[in-house]
């Protein structure tokens, strides 16, 4: 029998190590996944990649790795959130390298990734810094910028409901990377609200199907 | 010198957005626009964190963290609101389908380049977030801003030096002094403040300015 | 007030010309759009170029189109049906023109164009002839083939339910390519089963939102 | 000469799919695959039109004509299937998630090339459909496929004639006459059935084959 579901931390992070690379889903804390992101904290994990729309928000979670320094980079559209300093701090110390990318860009690459796209050319950025460095090319009369896949050792995501076989629906405005993270990485991990039987959710409701899941656990909201 | 009031711009702007337009409204004083659209106009708002049909903000109490805007405030849904993932959001900015977006602006130049995420101040860490998608996906850019910085300089130039967020991408700038088109490498001003003449907007300006034959008073109730 | 109604398919088809090229959904009879396209047939319309999984299905649609030569090229990945000849009989005569793209790149350009991306890398196709004339680049190690977008005139969809904005449901596999059309095209023209009340989709059920769609048209099955 | 029935072929390649794969099984004989899945085995069939989760044929009088599969054939969901739109659905292909897909052939290459869209009459209308998708994307690509055409020409080659689906693709090939591993540019035979010798099994192979070590013979119920 398939049965995704796990029921601690340990077996949820298996295979976690030092240097690893984690797509971290979330829009400032909706659909963050605080529980997994302090899971890899309580368990000692340093030198961390992480991929995430923002360099943390509020108190928890990303913010937590931040202020201990077990991140060594992130790669983000907007790193700084307006409740916390330590990002600026650890940037400005030169603790703390970041990749900004911008959002959609950021979207579309982990896309691709998931996707099997070897590269995509976007218009977004032409004509910018971040376009520095990258090949432009003319399409049709208009300038576009050579972009290629990102991919993540894990993704942490958090969802409403899992069944057993990883199928997965979101709430509301918190489905944000989700969908797309869980393409993009090697093992894809889910914290969510609740586990349903299997045949539950309605199969033109899934959202993520169970394809792209690896680990579900039920996980209460501290 | 005769101003207006960032509620008066917005108010303006509000004017602009027709019936059944996909508007994509930027963090701070963009968002004020929804509050001016009038009661009998349909349109739809779009926020890039996945909200197509963002309603106004939920009354005490009844917020839900997991639905929030692009500033991650909390919002609501209207009927006929739907929820998308970011990559698919992204892709109606990237892709043409939002009519119009309004954004803030550090500087705009006259070709129409954007200049709204980063300054030359490099100790602090930049953050681009969608602005570059949008400035460049948007069949139109509104963008709101004061027409000079605090210390005086002009925001409107011949060319930006501050890092670009997009290149020839801004449709018309609404600042607190005139409503000017920018096209064909200009500066148009369609709308100018009361008791401020071409000679003053002149001056406080960084680049040509052409007024329009029909160039009128940018009038709007006080607010 | 928005309101995308249409109530016949003079209006469901305002725009139509001649040489149109048109993005029509389905795949074989399950989501195929039939009484536009025959709407199309009855208004006498010609040398139209059809994107479409397939060129036509059974004896309805794409099939009478092509039956009468209103149809000047085909962009399918297969154009055969089994219980038709059609297709056969006018490509042998040298009166249909037809471009095979496989039908992950069919829809993944047709994405493209929607999603603004003004090109991409795929593996698929590598060392075929349908990647014959095309730029192949190696991207770690691996070889990809370069496509461009496809946008049409216009995409017609069959959809289950329909609000006043546009926003849509689909039937199971009748989804198809109708939410990746609908970002394509210039116009989008969705026949539904049913007309529903604003609200009455769930937001997170939306599965085209109505930001692609130009026009319903409420469409017994005939 | 000793040789299995498509039934048997099919039978073959069943006990090969473990507890939990995601299998995508091409039109024609692969679809019988499914039939032969031990009942205790938990195996997710991919259909590229959309279903993940695919379940058996309805019962006559429950077709649902929106519920297809790639073969156009109505079929059901199991519980815990899921739709999608067909871009994701080949997403899900490119991206190597699909563990196993089953096709036809009409020849396989030493190399792993694999040829089964068209051949070389250009008077009928070629079609690809998703297999070109599928040769690439999926991590393993089994073949079934008959040793030889029906006028006797081998079908497993040095280097194939017709066009290819894919190049380098193809991992394992289950022929009526032997289960073949396709690696380092070798045919590696690891089963072949009762009463072929080694020496009649090359004579309609066009290509060099290595026997495994262990090479043992391909049983199979009578099917």
């Amino acid at each position: 029998m398939i049965d995704k579901r796990v029921y601690d931390f340990d077996s949820a992070l298996d295979g976690m190590t030092d240097g690893a690379t984690i797509m971290s889903a979330g829009f400032g804390a909706a659909g963050a996944p605080q529980e997994l992101l302090e899971a890899v904290l309580d368990r000692g994990y340093r030198d961390l990649v992480i991929i995430s729309n923002n360099a943390g928000e509020g108190e928890r979670g990303l913010i937590r790795l931040l202020k201990e320094k077990r991140i060594a980079k992130v790669v983000c559209s907007f790193p700084t959130s307006s409740n916390s300093e330590v990002t600026k701090e650890l940037y400005a110390a030169g603790l703390l390298e970041l990749e900004i990318v911008p959002q959609g860009t950021l979207s579309e690459r982990m896309r691709a990734g998931g996707a099997g796209i070897g590269g995509f050319y976007t218009p977004t950025s032409v004509n910018t810094p971040l376009a520095e460095g990258k090949e432009v090319r003319t399409i049709d009369g208009k300038d576009y910028v050579l972009e290629f896949p990102l991919t993540a050792d894990f993704a942490f995501i958090k969802a409403r409901e899992a069944d057993r076989w990883g199928n997965l629906t979101y709430n509301l405005s918190a489905r944000g990377f989700g969908p797309t993270m869980a393409m993009a990485a090697k093992a894809t991990i889910v914290q969510v609200d609740r586990f349903v039987e299997l045949g539950e959710i309605d199969p033109e409701q899934v959202i993520t199907p169970g394809i792209y899941v690896d680990r579900v656990m039920e996980v209460e909201a501290s | 010198m005769a101003k207006l009031t960032r509620k008066q711009i917005a108010w303006r702007v509000a004017q602009d957005i027709p019936e059944g337009a996909y508007v994509n409204l930027g963090i701070g004083a963009p968002e004020m626009v929804v509050n001016y659209l009038p009661d009998d106009r349909e349109v739809i708002i779009h926020s890039e964190n996945g909200l197509l049909g963002m309603g106004p903000t939920p009354p005490p109490g009844e917020e839900n963290p997991d639905l929030i805007n692009a500033g991650k405030k909390p919002v609501t849904l209207v009927d006929g609101g739907s929820i998308s993932h970011h990559t698919d959001s992204f892709a109606m900015i990237r892709g043409g389908h939002i009519d119009i977006c309004v954004l803030g602006a550090f500087q705009v130049s006259q070709s129409g380049d954007l200049a709204n995420w980063a300054t030359l101040d490099n100790s602090r860490p930049p953050g681009v977030g969608g602005a570059m998608d949008l400035a460049v996906g948007a069949k139109n850019v509104f963008v709101i801003t004061d027409h000079c910085t605090r210390d005086g300089q002009p925001k409107l130039l011949e060319k930006c030096s501050y890092p670009l967020t997009g290149s020839g991408v801004v449709t018309r700038v609404y600042s607190d002094h005139a409503l000017i088109d920018v096209r064909d490498n200009s500066f148009i001003v369609r709308e100018i403040v009361e008791d401020l003449s071409e000679e003053e907007l002149r001056e406080i300006t960084g680049a040509a300015l052409v007024f329009a034959d029909d160039c009128v008073t940018l009038k709007t109730p006080d607010l």
